[in-house]
Parts: C-alpha cells; structure tokens; sequence
C-alpha cells in the first residue's frame, strides 16, 4: 500500500484536521461531533438547509459540496463507510436555519439506515427532515428499479440544483422537488481500470488484470457489468453513452448538462479524449449541450478510470444549475447560460 | 456455570468477541471485498475496539439490557456502515429485552436474539434468504429455541446456535443477493459467501466458546 | 499501459480537440497552428499579454491557466515535450495587443531554446517579447545556481502574480518584474511514490519499489534527492518543508501562500494530511499563512506524488494573488484577503 | 557511387536515417528514461516519421541546402523538444553551407558538420565534455575532417565518422551531465550513455550505411 499518510486508522481525522487548517474560513466543526462539518457562517437563518454525507474518500464528494450555493453541512464516515446517526444529527442541528433540513445523499444501505436513524432523531428534536437520494448509476439495477440504483458522481447535480434552489428562499417542500427532480433526471455509468486501498484495510479492493477493465464498476470498487479487456477511449465512451441515453431515455431535442469525471489517477487529459468522442456522440443524438463539466467531481481515492453523467435540463433546473455556488473544492464554473453549442 | 450469565460474565463475553472479532478482521474483508467495498475488515476492527474501550464505563451501568444496548451504539458510532447500523439495531433491541436485569439465562437470550432478528428485518426490510446477516441470525435463532425446549444447558445451546449461524453462513454461498452492495453484482455474488452472515457467525461462536470454558 | 485513450500518437491532438469542444466560449485555436490555444476573446487590446507553454501531460498546466487575469495564449507540445516555435508564433501573434508579449514558462532546454527561436522569430515581425523563466525546484541545484533549477507546481503563483499585474493595465516591464518577483520567490519540493506512462512511448518513465519513494522527483519522473523506503506523510512533509524553509530563507513573521499539490494519481485526502502537518509546521516557524491552495495545480499523467510549494509575500504579491481570475480548470478561490490564520 | 552525392541521394539518405531513427527509438527512449523523461524514443519516431511524409515535397525544391534545412525545421515541428530543436538548428546551419547546391562533396560535408556543431553549441551553450550530443558530433566531425585530408572517399570518411561518433557517445558514460534534464541528477546520471549523443551516433552509422551501398 503506497500512501502518503500517517496511521491509516487516523486517516479520516487527519484528512479533516488538515481541511479545517486549510478553510477555516469555509467549514467549521458542528458541535457534538469532530466527522461533522458545517459551513462556518451555519445556521443560515431563514434559508433551507441540505445536510449530506456519506463514507470519506472520494472528496470533493461530499464535504467539497459544502458551501453557498451548495449544502450547509457534512458528515463523514470512515473510508467507503457511512457515518453514525449522532453526526448526523449534531449536522442537522447546527445548519437548521428554522425552515427545515434536507437530507441529499447517495444511495447506500448503511448510509440510508443511519440517515434514517438520524432523521427519527432529529425529528423527535423538532426539526423537520426530509430525504432525497441520489441514485445515478445506471447499471446497478435495471431501470424499472431505479429507485435501487446507487449513487456516483450525477449527485453533483442535485447537490448543485438544490443548493441553488434553497439560496433562492424556497421552502423545503419546493427544494425536496428540486432535489428529487435533478436526481430523477441524471443518470451515470463508470469505467474502472485499477483499484484504490482502504488505507485502514492495507490491501486493494479488488483485483483486475494488466489488460483488463470493468465496466459499470461502482466509486467503492462495487462490480459492474462485466469484466472485458481494456477498449479505446471511443469505444468505452460509446458504450457508456448508449447506455446512458437509452435508459431515462434522453430524446432529440433535449438540453443536457454533461460531466465527465475522473476517478482519481485517471489524469485530465484522458478525461477531454473521452469527452471528445462524448461530444460527438451527443450532437449526432441531436441533444443540445448546455453545460460540460470535465474534472474530478467524485473520486475513489487512488482508483483509475471515469464516469460520464447527463442531467437533462429543463428551465428550471438550468436556472439552478448555473447559479452562483462556492466551494473551495470545486472547479470554477461559468454561471451564465450561453449555450455551449 | 449457573444457569444464567451475570453482569460480569457479560461484559467478559462482550470483551472476548471483541478479541475475536478483531482477529477474524481480514477474513470479513476479503469477504467483502470480493462482492461490495472491502470495508468490514476494517468496521469489525475499529467497532469492536471502541466497544472493547467503553466496556469498564459500560459495566458501571448494572444493567445487561443497557450494556448490550450502549455497546451496539458505541460500535456504530465508531464504526458506522450498513453492518455497524444492524448491529447497532439488534444490540439496542435485544439490549430492551434484558433491560433491568442483572442475569440473562436461555429464555432471556432467546428472547433477545428473537428482537434483534426482528429488529434488523425493519431496519434493513431484507428477509430471510436475500443472502445477508439474517441467513445466519435466523437459524441461530431456531437452533437457541429448539435447545431451549429440549432443557439444554446455556452453553450447549449457544455452541449450536453458533454451529446453527456457521451453516446458515455457509450456504448464503448459493444465494443471489438482494440488499446492499452486494445486489448490484446479481448473479456474478452468487458463489461467495455473504460477509455480514460470515461476520455473525464468528460473533456467535466466540460467546459459545466463551461461555463453554466458564466453570 | 492502462490509459483511456484511442491511437496513443494522436492523444495530445485529441486532447485539446476534448477541451476545445468542452470549452469553446473560454479558448480558441490561433491560426497557424492547432497546438496553438488562446483565450476566447484575445487579442485583448492595450493589455501586456502572457504566452506559456510546454510539454502536454501536465494539466491544468499549461493550458488551464489561460483566461482572464491569467495568460493569454499557451502553446502546447507532445507529453512532456516542448511545443515547436512556428506554435508559439502563432500564440504571439494571436494574443498581442499592442503592449508586447511575455514568455512565462518552466525552466527546461528544450522549451527555453524552442521559445527562444520564437521569440527571435516575434521581435522579426516587430512583437517585443519579453521572457521570465519558473524555477521553483529547490532540489534540483544549488542554491548558488537557482537558475539552473527546473519548475514544478509553484509556476501557479507566477502565473497568478503576473496575470493579475497585466490585468491591472501595466506595461510590459511592470509585468515581467511582478513574474520575476513571484517566481525568484517560490520553493517547492516534491516526492513521487510511482512512475507514470508517456502514451506514445507506452513504458513507464521509471521503475520504483513497491516500499520506496523518490524524494524531490521532478514532474517528468526526472530523479530527485533520493529514493528510501516510503515515510510517513508528516517525515515526509517535515523534510519538504525543511528544504523549501532554508532555501529562500524565509523568516519567522513572514507572509506566505501555501500550494499543496498532487501529481495525479494521490488522492486529495492525502494532499490534505499533508497540508495537516505544513500548517503546524509554518506556524511553529513564525510564519503567517495568507493562503492555502490544495488540490492538483500541476499533474505528471498518472503520477502518484505530491510537492508543496510556499510563496513569500510582500504587499503586490498578495493583491496580485488575491485578484480574480478565471479558467474552468481552476479550482475555486476565494479572492479577497482576509488571512487564514 | 560518384565523389558526390546528388540531391536525390541525400532525399534517399534522409529516409534511410528515418528508417533507422524509428527502429532504434525504444533504445533510446530507455536511456533518456534512465537520466531524463523518457520522450526521446517518441520524439525520433514522430520527428522523422513527419520529415519522411514531407521528403517528395522537399526534394521538389532541387537543392540540397533547402532539404536538410526544412527536414531539420519539419522534424521539430512535429517533435521540438530539446533534441529536436538541436537537431533543426544543426540541420539548419548545415543547410545554410550547402544552399543551392545540387550535389555534396565531402569537403561540403566538413563544412556542414562544423556549421552544425557550432549551431548545437550556440542554442544549447554546452560544450564537448558536457554530456550531450556534442560528444558524438565533434569527434564525428574530427575523423570526417582527418578521411578528408587523408582523400578518402565519402563512404569510407561517413563509415570512420560513424565509429567516431558510436565511440564518443560509449564513452559519455563516464561523464557527468552539466546540461538538460540530467543535470539534475548529477553523480547518478555519470554511469549512464548520454540518449543524444547516442541518437547522434544512430544517424550517422544509417547515412554510412546508406552511401556504403551506393554503387
Ligand atoms: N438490508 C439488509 N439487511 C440485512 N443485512 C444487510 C442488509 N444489507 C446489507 N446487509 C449485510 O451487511 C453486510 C455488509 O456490511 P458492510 O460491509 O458494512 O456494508 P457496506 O460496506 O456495503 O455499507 C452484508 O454482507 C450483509 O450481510
Ligand atoms: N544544452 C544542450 N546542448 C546540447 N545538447 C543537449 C543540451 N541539453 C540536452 N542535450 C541533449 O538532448 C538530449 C535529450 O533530449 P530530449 O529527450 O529531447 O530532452 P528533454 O526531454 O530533456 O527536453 C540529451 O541526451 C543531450 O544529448
Ligand atoms: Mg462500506
Ligand atoms: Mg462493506
Ligand atoms: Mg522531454
Ligand atoms: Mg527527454
């Protein structure tokens, strides 16, 4: 295991120590609970706030979603493991700005059964909670079950139009449909080529041979669709998209957002040479690109391979989309509309 | 031993699956590396240590219904994951069964594993067969009370509720997974045997094999 | 040779046809040439200009740091090679805007003598070039003989510093004097855990154990320091900071900015620990942390490494800093001056 | 052959190093990543691979001065880097001796040569000793000029060239690196063969080989 860390069972702890020294100005910890971090102006009075949170490793997911325009708070768990509901809650209770707290995370059962113990916390504490789940992965469930999908790095969108939703002064009711609306609306699929160690575990995830890549394979190292020897960027590209464009399905005419986002060795470059073909596969389909995001949106820690994610827009989720957001984690954007095509 | 465990022995059975739980890590996670995320090595390590820190606070308590609960939150919020929330939950419920007492005999454990069985179908909504922790708990649970009827003694009836768990572990091996990470892989998880059940298998054979050795 | 790429002699042209399609309203080719990429909106009329360029490979360096209150125009040659000069012509001659040009880029041979024809080239077509060379790298020669040092990830603050100088409307000299300042004032250092793969020659640049690390590894795998078993991250970032403290000197009561940067395969969780030990460090020096960037600045394919890289400040150093700028491969800062500390 | 070679000779000989360059690249690409970054394999099969596609357009210009000089400037467009840039300015300054010329003696080859190494040493500002290609081309240049004034023929005075050069580039070995990217290295760099000069000598043993075979 070739790591620049100290104790692997202080990763976590070092990783945020080493963030809060960094952004003081940005995070602050909520009290009650050092794996809970809240935006350092929290609670914004009178605004909706959006708790999320989920096992560390795969920053800028999800405590570089923190920020204005984005969630009002975090909590992290151990490396690929959810946080306990007693986070959870110190979060809620430290970002609660009187209007209520969404809960916007990823599909996964452990963090779904502690979110949800938190929530049965929080609202014996009087503070109204309501969950959206992110749910973009389009191979982990046939589509007639998407509701049993996990999550990748398509939660970027609704992180983005529910935080922006919120900014607004929406009420809770109206940024849960925003929310739910960007995640109904984003699907995903994944590429893997090598695997990442949980630094307290010392040994990789999974094995995969020199030739080989798995397609489908989820940001915790989760098996994909199947295992075939490593194609060229056009052909994983084209095959991620067909899929991803059959299953909402996408239709001629539709405006997209895309992001295509590197796992975390995969270098940037490779990212813009899957991109091209994307683009060319897009327009072909007669989509319309409103917005390309090329980047490490949603890491696992040191694995090798990508993800393609489409949102499809309408005005209300372009409006949100490309609203202001800050996060010193998070690449700069252009907020205005001008259409990329 | 009498007939029933004491404060003490409990946190002693507590402590002893603690150390095996920790020694056992590495096998949980190539278990669960070949068909989720390879984190239960890990949780089982850092949960059952927090637990294993807490235990002299927890014991201060005088309550066998407030240990068990207390030390299934302190393993999750150490550790919390799906595994760390269900134990967390069976713990905490069959913590209120034995709530008060200061021994826990047959029909206690009984009783007890019956909420926690319970208590993680309505936290994870997953049943029987879907190839999780429940195919080891629930014919663990059916061997306790078939030795329980018999008369057997405690620790009779924990070895083969423990025996009971290892084969319901073993057979998830031909399972097709339903709920958690492993769901995702359909029929590529069949052949493996699920991490979750592995892992209370071992939890259960180490308070066998604890209680089997006391006098 | 893992890489999501398609022919591995065209990647660096599909590269840049990627990001020209991800990002046509930020950057446009210059005519005569298509390695030859300058902003959007250039020439800027009565603005100095900023040319840089260099090998591909390195991303956001070279091109992401092209855009408002950055450079102007980036020439971009094969991996880790130089870009010829006809290239860096044509950026000239597409980004001049009546106020001359300057060259700021990494201390290597072949860019410095590739760059040096154009600029010959330029002055013949009456362009008035000026150069500054980054040369940041403290280990890789004496400090009696710092311009013979190569430049690594703290290129970024010269980048920054002198962009934001010619935003203001200053002359050519004003510009070449703030670079000079910004760049004769950066040290960085960097550690490489495992080799990366130039696509085209499709072997790995350099071998190392699976327990090892080479300490002050430049970002083209060339040997740094020395190679010894792998440490721990705080040894590691002790002996960086070590290095990089006695070079300039910096002195207690210092100002400093602070760039943490990953080589592309580290995980920002690590980048973080890192940072976790430099802040602790900085602080017991006596010195003030003005700003903390973390993230990938500077990046060698797939690389598994990291350098920190510490900018000594004075009054113009830390507004040209602070300055916005944009480019969508930046990550987001905030651009006032409120001290971290 | 004759006591000259003619324009398209020279065209033949340019492709013939070419040949010989993209055959060799994996030689060279493992020095220059033992010392350096490990592109120059890449940079002499894209280079010449680009003046091989150019040389029919080249050869239209019927002079000898023109082609190497355009070959040398298309070999670093495609592949500037520090060896391609050296290269252009040798080939350049070669160029300039032999403008206009329809055919090359060997005196023109001294003279090119000179004006190539002087080039090299102008752009780069190293010197013989220094690790570089230098120390292929001056001893190069020394034995062509010593096969000139003893009146031996071109082959033989390109052959004795050639082996100067391979001589010169072995013992680079020893040397320790003041220029380029081995600089930085220092001591660890002295063992190994300079990648330029080894590049240096590759193409002058392919044009002695060529013009051995001219008949
Ligand atoms: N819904 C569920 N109900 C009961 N047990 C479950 C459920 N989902 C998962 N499990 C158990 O949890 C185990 C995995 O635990 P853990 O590694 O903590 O999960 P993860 O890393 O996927 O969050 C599985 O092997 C299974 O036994
Ligand atoms: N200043 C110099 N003068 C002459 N030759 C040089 C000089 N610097 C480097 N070289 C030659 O260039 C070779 C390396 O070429 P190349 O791989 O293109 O360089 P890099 O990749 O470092 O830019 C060296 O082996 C050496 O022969
Ligand atoms: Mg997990
Ligand atoms: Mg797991
Ligand atoms: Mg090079
Ligand atoms: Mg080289």
């Amino acid at each position: 295991m070739k790591k620049i860390i100290n104790d692997p069972f202080q990763f976590v702890d070092e990783v945020l120590e080493g963030i809060l020294r960094a952004y003081p100005w940005h995070l602050k910890r909520a009290e009650g609970s050092n794996r809970a971090l809240v935006r350092a102006d929290a609670p914004v009075r009178g605004k909706v706030a959006i708790a999320t949170g989920g096992g560390a490793g795969h920053i800028p997911v999800f405590l570089g979603y923190v920020g204005p325009g984005l969630c009002d708070g975090v909590c992290v768990g151990n490396v690929f493991s959810s946080p306990p509901p007693e986070a959870m809650l110190a979060v809620t209770k430290a970002i609660d700005g009187g209007r209520g707290v969404l809960y916007l995370y990823g599909n996964y059962s452990g963090d779904v059964m502690n979110f949800d113990m938190a929530a049965e916390m929080a609202e014996m504490e009087g503070i109204t909670v309501r969950t959206v789940l992110a749910h973009d992965d389009v191979v982990s469930a046939p589509r007639e079950e998407a509701n049993r999908r996990r999550a990748v790095a398509g939660i970027y969108f609704a992180y983005k139009v529910a935080g922006a939703c919120a900014a607004e002064g929406n009420d809770l009711e109206a940024v849960v449909q925003a929310a739910q609306r960007a995640a109904d609306n984003t699907r995903s699929m994944g590429v893997a080529l090598s695997p990442c160690t949980v630094p307290a575990a010392g040994k990789p995830t999974f094995t995969i041979g020199e030739d080989e890549m798995e397609l489908g394979m989820g940001i915790h190292g989760e098996p994909g669709l199947e295992r075939t020897k490593l194609k060229s960027a056009d052909e994983i590209t084209t095959i991620m998209l067909e899929r991803i464009l059959s299953d909402l399905p996408f239709r001629a005419g539709d405006e997209v957002a895309v992001l295509v986002n590197g796992l975390g060795a995969t270098p940037p470059e490779e990212l813009f040479v899957m991109y091209r073909k994307a683009h060319e596969i897009m327009l072909d389909y007669g989509l319309r690109i409103h917005k390309v995001l090329v980047g490490e949106y949603a890491t696992s820690l040191e694995m090798a391979g990508a993800s393609i994610s489409l949102l499809k827009l309408d005005d209300e989720l372009r409006r949100w989309l490309d609203a202001p957001a800050f996060s010193p984690f998070l690449l700069q954007q252009r907020f205005n509309t001008q259409s990329v095509r | 031993m009498s007939k029933a465990l004491t404060l003490s022995q409990v946190a002693k059975a507590l402590a002893y699956v603690a150390q095996s739980a920790m020694a056992n890590a590495e096998k949980l996670r190539e278990l669960d590396a070949a068909t989720g995320d390879g984190d239960l090595g890990v949780t089982m390590t850092v949960g059952w240590k927090a637990v294993l820190e807490a235990l002299p606070q927890l014991e201060q308590q005088g309550d066998i219904g407030k240990i068990l609960a207390q030390a299934g939150m302190t393993f999750n919020r150490a550790a919390a994951s799906t595994f760390g929330v269900l134990l967390a939950t069976a713990m905490m419920r069959a913590g209120r069964q034995l709530q008060g007492k200061a021994e826990a005999t047959l029909e206690d454990l009984v009783r007890a594993l019956e909420a926690a069985l319970q208590g993680v179908k309505e936290r994870g909504k997953a049943d029987v067969g879907d190839k999780t922790m429940l195919d080891a708990m629930a014919p663990a649970l059916a061997a306790l009370q078939e030795a329980a009827s018999k008369g057997q003694s405690l620790p009779e009836a924990l070895a083969q509720a423990a025996a009971a768990a290892e084969e319901g572990a073993a057979k998830t091996a031909g399972l097709k997974p339903r709920f958690g990470r492993a769901a995702w892989l359909g029929e590529r998880a069949a052949q493996v045997q699920d991490p979750g059940a592995t892992a209370v298998a071992l939890m259960l054979r180490a308070l066998a094999d604890f209680c089997a050795q006391l006098d």
